[in-house]
């Protein structure tokens, strides 16, 4: 009876030793089943998805101009201080002064990609861009000018 | 090191385990005290990467503080991030919209899975196996891409808040999830006949590190290294929050108290938890996503606290507000560092192999610890 | 037909007939030892690729290949990146053994290749105690490993060490009384002789029984003594980072790889030798039709077959199986392995005695 | 045993504890000095049975500390908040490390980051600071002008 309970134990033991190395040998001979992906090759089919979060980028259309009204909205929402916005004060055809947007400046070294500056625009002039490969020589490359030069603010945001 | 280890006799033997090892998984520092190869004393270290996320959180708005937290146990950043978003709307008293509850449940399942998945292959590579760690990360990278396609990001999404969800599901959300409900399915069974059946992990595991019931609650462990020892724990059970109690599922829990009960009582967490995604896939209500929440919020003068359920056991919130935009105090009550604590019970008079054995049963998160 | 054979056999006598003697068997040695360290830069570049391609395949991943077709030449850029890195002594070591360690690790496992057969009628040197030359032989690399681990000055180096000590030691027990019970079956101690009597059938498959049963101990414990997985607790990386030659870095940590891997090849080519025939065709009985069929793959061949086998069987083990508790794996030697193979060597020499193989 | 329950055998069992309206759960203000008596006996009394300590934090009111316990009992399903008033120059308080195995991190932490130092505590050393930390970071009134960031 000890040697049929000792016999059965030990053929359980190689039993389950084989159904393991069974495992590795099916994905030894099953190379379909491998799923690297070759990165810096497969850039041209890689495709990440709409949401993901790279990095903030000011929308400008096509006649240069953006939707930042300058609130500062972003700012007070972003938790590490990543955004600051400088402001000027525009003279407007009524001769009003109106304060616009000057410099938004982004420090993507800041930057822990949590949207709340996005959640946070009336406007919708900022979003997430999905560029990721942020790698740089220099820290201060990382601090970025989001307007483009010459860009004003579109016609009618408010 | 020597004079601060009291009971140290000549011939003992102190290792640092630690900062940097392959098992610690992140920054433990474990200062073990050995007599040949057994443990006579395991006295951990932390603080490596303590940033203080308390008094961070002291100067960051109610919106802002979430997502610092999902640096903390940044394998189930999801949980975590829920539990401060209940804190706060259980000050605010947001009525939360039911499609929002239904998606965070299913985050939250989906995130314990990844989590749960990572923690297998980890803790097979710590006993010695290193297959299993690729094949746990091929189904957790599928989880990561259905993430990253709904929330934006991988591993700490800042995806809940107060009031709901950041963003509505991704339309290919519910196909993506049935396909990896099926996929998954297959592959646990995978997982089973690879390690959950071998000898030696067997032999390994039974009877190392045993945690009695008692013991588990006076160290405040939770989660499954407390169910492991037969303490009915779950808060998903106990205290019910979001669909949670509409829901059905069993609560695990495996009486034996050592490594292989730990070890099984995560494998069945996670059919249990591929069940709960099962009943809610389908029935994600219509509606809104967000509840509509003032721009800034004020929580009243008062306490409140919020414990949800992480992959790794009870996470608290305790928030004390004056009144103000900020919290006055906001104290973290995570599950790893009171688990932490019985590793020093856990591991006496073992060899160091099983160290790392429980170490790996406790699956810790070491900024989850440091905080 | 063009065998190695042939080849060395013409240089021998072209040697003689050109020098003297002693001059011609100067000159043979030092062939011989250039081809030797030639084999083990070979064996180290294919064996360390092998590795990495059977681990990647069987964890999903692809493996290594951007240097060269196929990742073929991944292990020469890694020698070479480690041929460039400062070889640190620590401030505290022995620094004497500390750099005579990884020597004498390598030097060892260059002895053992001496009496092993590489293909029909080439062997280094055909001693008459060949069997028990290796045996000898292989258990002097502990102290190799000892000397690594004590020289380090450091507490994981040390216990490394110790666990290594305690395991090569057991291991070869029952390795020798495996490699004993096909002495017994075959009555000489030199290798030549052991492949001679597998003519007419390997002894796995003549020896009944008793045979495939030492055999599988002979693998297990082989696989013990060269600290591989799931026996590797000498190294056990994830309790003792890197075990023995946590100290040790550039070229002389090489060497550790190199004569890791070199001495898997060896206990390999030993096993493929006792058990599986050696370079010996696989021949069954008197079908002199089947043998005639088979005698026309090249010797060679047969033993880098059998041996390569036996590695990616070793290997096999290695990508699957958790590494055992250091009091479970000497309990499985003391307990079950010595047991079992004290027990089938008296099985063995049974039948040996009786006649009863085929 | 519901809020109200609790409350009223609390009171029975000590008259001088102070009860804090609102709140989630029952909420007990007791003096430092009644702390340890007072902890042994929700641990071991019959009904009470709180023997999962499950939330240790040390507030800094400026004026002075508190140290809130939350409580629950594994068996009976209650919880329970005490709150302990502590001096602001000298906080001390007695451990409850030997009851709850679970406080001796927490109080370490506390010690660490607020300042707060418990009597008969086993190993009262800092936990996450280095041993040479200057000052009890969590403290409102701590300035660190070099690893503080003010946003």
């Amino acid at each position: 009876m000890f040697l049929k309970k000792y016999i059965s134990e030990v053929f359980g033991a190689v039993r389950s030793l084989l159904k393991g190395m069974r495992l590795t040998g099916y994905y030894f001979t099953h190379h379909k089943e491998i799923i690297t992906q070759q990165y810096p090759d497969n850039k041209e089919e890689m495709r990440l998805p709409d949401r993901f979060r790279g990095e903030v980028v000011m929308l400008h259309d096509e006649k240069n101009e953006h939707a930042c009204t300058g609130c500062t909205a972003c700012e007070l929402a972003c938790p590490n201080g990543t955004i600051k916005i400088i402001t000027k004060f525009d003279i407007t055809p009524e001769g009003k002064k109106k304060k616009a947007l000057d410099t938004f400046i982004y420090h993507l070294e800041l930057c822990t990609m949590c949207n709340l500056c996005i959640e946070a625009c009336p406007t919708d002039a900022i979003k997430m861009a999905q560029n990721f490969e942020h790698s740089v020589y220099d820290r201060s490359k990382l601090t970025k000018k989001l307007n483009k030069p010459g860009s004003k603010i579109r016609e009618g945001v408010e | 090191m020597i004079e601060e280890v009291g009971t140290t006799e000549q011939g003992d033997l102190v290792i640092n385990v630690g900062p940097q090892h392959p098992s610690t998984h992140g920054v433990l520092h474990l200062v073990i005290t050995l007599n040949g190869e057994t443990i006579k004393k395991v006295e951990p270290h932390l603080g490596y990467i303590h940033r203080s996320i308390e008094k961070m959180c002291e100067s960051l708005s109610y919106r802002q503080f979430i997502y610092v937290t999902s640096r903390m146990d940044y394998l189930s950043s999801h949980i975590n991030n829920h539990g401060c978003a209940l804190c706060v709307e259980k000050g605010m008293q947001i009525e939360v919209p039911a499609r929002a509850k239904v998606i965070r449940v299913l985050m939250d399942e989906l995130t314990r899975l990844a989590s749960h998945q990572l923690w297998w292959g980890a803790m097979a590579m710590d006993v010695g196996a290193l297959t299993p760690f690729f094949h746990a990360f091929r189904e957790r990278e599928t989880i990561n891409d259905i993430m990253e396609e709904t929330c934006g990001a991988r591993l700490t999404m800042n995806y809940m808040v107060p009031g709901g969800v950041m963003a509505d599901i991704h339309p290919n959300f519910q196909k993506r999830v049935k396909e990896f409900l099926q996929f998954f399915r297959t592959k646990i069974d995978e997982y089973d006949e690879l390690v959950t059946g071998n000898i030696i992990f067997c032999s390994r595991m039974k009877g190392i590190g045993y945690l009695s019931p008692e013991s588990a609650v006076s160290y405040g462990c939770t989660g499954p290294t407390a169910r492991g020892s037969g303490i009915s724990c779950d808060i998903r059970k106990l205290y019910p929050y979001e669909v949670y109690g509409e829901l059905q599922f069993d609560e695990v829990t495996v009486a034996e108290g050592d490594c292989f009960a730990r070890y099984m009582v995560r494998m069945q967490e996670m059919r249990q938890s591929l069940s709960i995604i099962e009943q809610l896939i389908d029935n994600i209500p219509e509606g809104e996503f967000q509840a509509k929440t003032k721009a800034v919020l004020k929580l009243p003068k008062g306490e409140f606290y919020s414990r949800v359920e992480t992959a790794r056991g009870e996470f608290g919130v305790y928030i004390i507000s004056e009144g103000a935009t900020t919290p006055y105090r906001i104290k973290f009550r995570s599950p790893g560092f009171s688990n932490l604590s019985a590793l020093d019970h856990m591991a006496r008079g073992h060899k160091i192999g099983d160290l790392v054995a429980i170490m790996g049963t406790l699956d810790l998160v070491i900024p989850d610890i440091d905080r | 037909m063009l065998s190695i054979e042939n080849i060395t056999h013409s240089i021998d006598v072209w040697l003689n007939r050109t020098f003297s003697p002693t001059v011609a068997v100067l000159l043979e040695s030092l062939i011989v030892g250039l081809c030797v360290i030639g084999l083990f830069a070979l064996l180290g570049l294919v064996l360390v690729l092998m590795e990495r391609k059977v681990s990647a395949y069987m964890q999903i991943r692809l493996g290594p290949n951007r240097v060269g077709p196929g990742g073929s030449l991944q292990t020469v850029a890694d020698t070479l990146k480690l041929a460039m890195k400062e070889g640190l002594t620590p401030d505290g070591a022995d620094k004497f053994l500390f750099n005579l360690a990884p020597f004498l690790v390598i030097v060892v496992a260059m002895m053992i290749l001496a009496p092993v057969a590489f293909a029909k009628g080439t062997q280094i040197w055909d001693i008459n105690i060949g069997v028990l030359y290796i045996t000898a032989i292989s258990s002097l690399s502990v102290i190799g490993i000892l000397m690594a681990g004590w020289a380090s000055n450091n507490k994981y180096s040390l216990l490394g060490a110790m666990r290594s000590g305690a395991q090569i030691v057991s291991y070869e027990l029952s390795a020798g009384i495996s490699v004993i019970s096909i002495v017994v079956l075959t009555g000489s101690l030199r290798i030549s002789d052991i492949i001679a009597s597998q003519q007419d059938g390997w002894w796995l498959f003549k020896g009944h029984v008793p045979a495939v049963i030492s055999f599988i101990i002979f693998i297990i414990a082989v696989t013990a003594e060269t600290n591989r997985a799931p026996f590797d607790l000498a190294e056990a990386e994830s309790e003792l980072t890197a075990g023995f030659h946590t100290e040790y870095s550039g070229m002389k940590f090489a060497l550790f790889f190199l004569a890791e891997y070199v001495n898997i090849f060896i206990v390999c080519a030993i096993a493929a030798t006792l058990y599986l025939g050696g370079w010996m065709p696989l021949h069954i009985g008197h079908w002199a039709g089947f043998n005639g069929v088979m005698d026309y793959i090249p010797s060679s061949l047969w033993f880098i077959g059998k041996t390569f086998f036996l590695i990616f069987m070793i290997m096999w083990f290695r990508w699957t199986f958790p590494r055992l508790r250091i009091d479970q794996l000497l309990n499985l030697e003391w307990k079950y392995l010595l047991p079992l193979s004290m027990v089938n060597l008296l099985l063995t020499a049974l039948i040996a005695i009786e006649r009863w193989h085929f | 045993m519901n809020k109200e329950e609790l409350k009223i055998r609390l009171g029975e069992l000590f008259p001088a504890a102070a009860f804090e309206e609102g709140g989630e759960w029952t909420t007990v203000t007791i003096d430092a000095a009644e702390w340890e008596g007072f902890a042994r006996e929700i641990r071991w009394a019959e009904g009470l049975a709180f023997d999962y300590l499950f939330c240790v934090t040390a507030v800094d009111w400026r004026t002075h500390f508190t140290m809130v316990y939350h409580l629950t009992s594994t068996l009976h399903r209650h919880t329970l908040v005490v709150k302990v008033k502590l001096d602001h120059e000298q906080p001390v308080i007695r451990t409850v490390s030997d009851i709850w195995r679970t406080a001796e991190f927490h109080e370490r932490e506390a010690f660490d980051l607020m300042g707060v130092v418990f009597t008969g505590h086993p190993d009262l050393r800092r936990l996450f600071m280095t041993d040479d930390w200057k000052g009890w970071p969590l403290r409102k009134d701590y300035e660190d002008p070099v690893n503080m960031i003010k946003l």
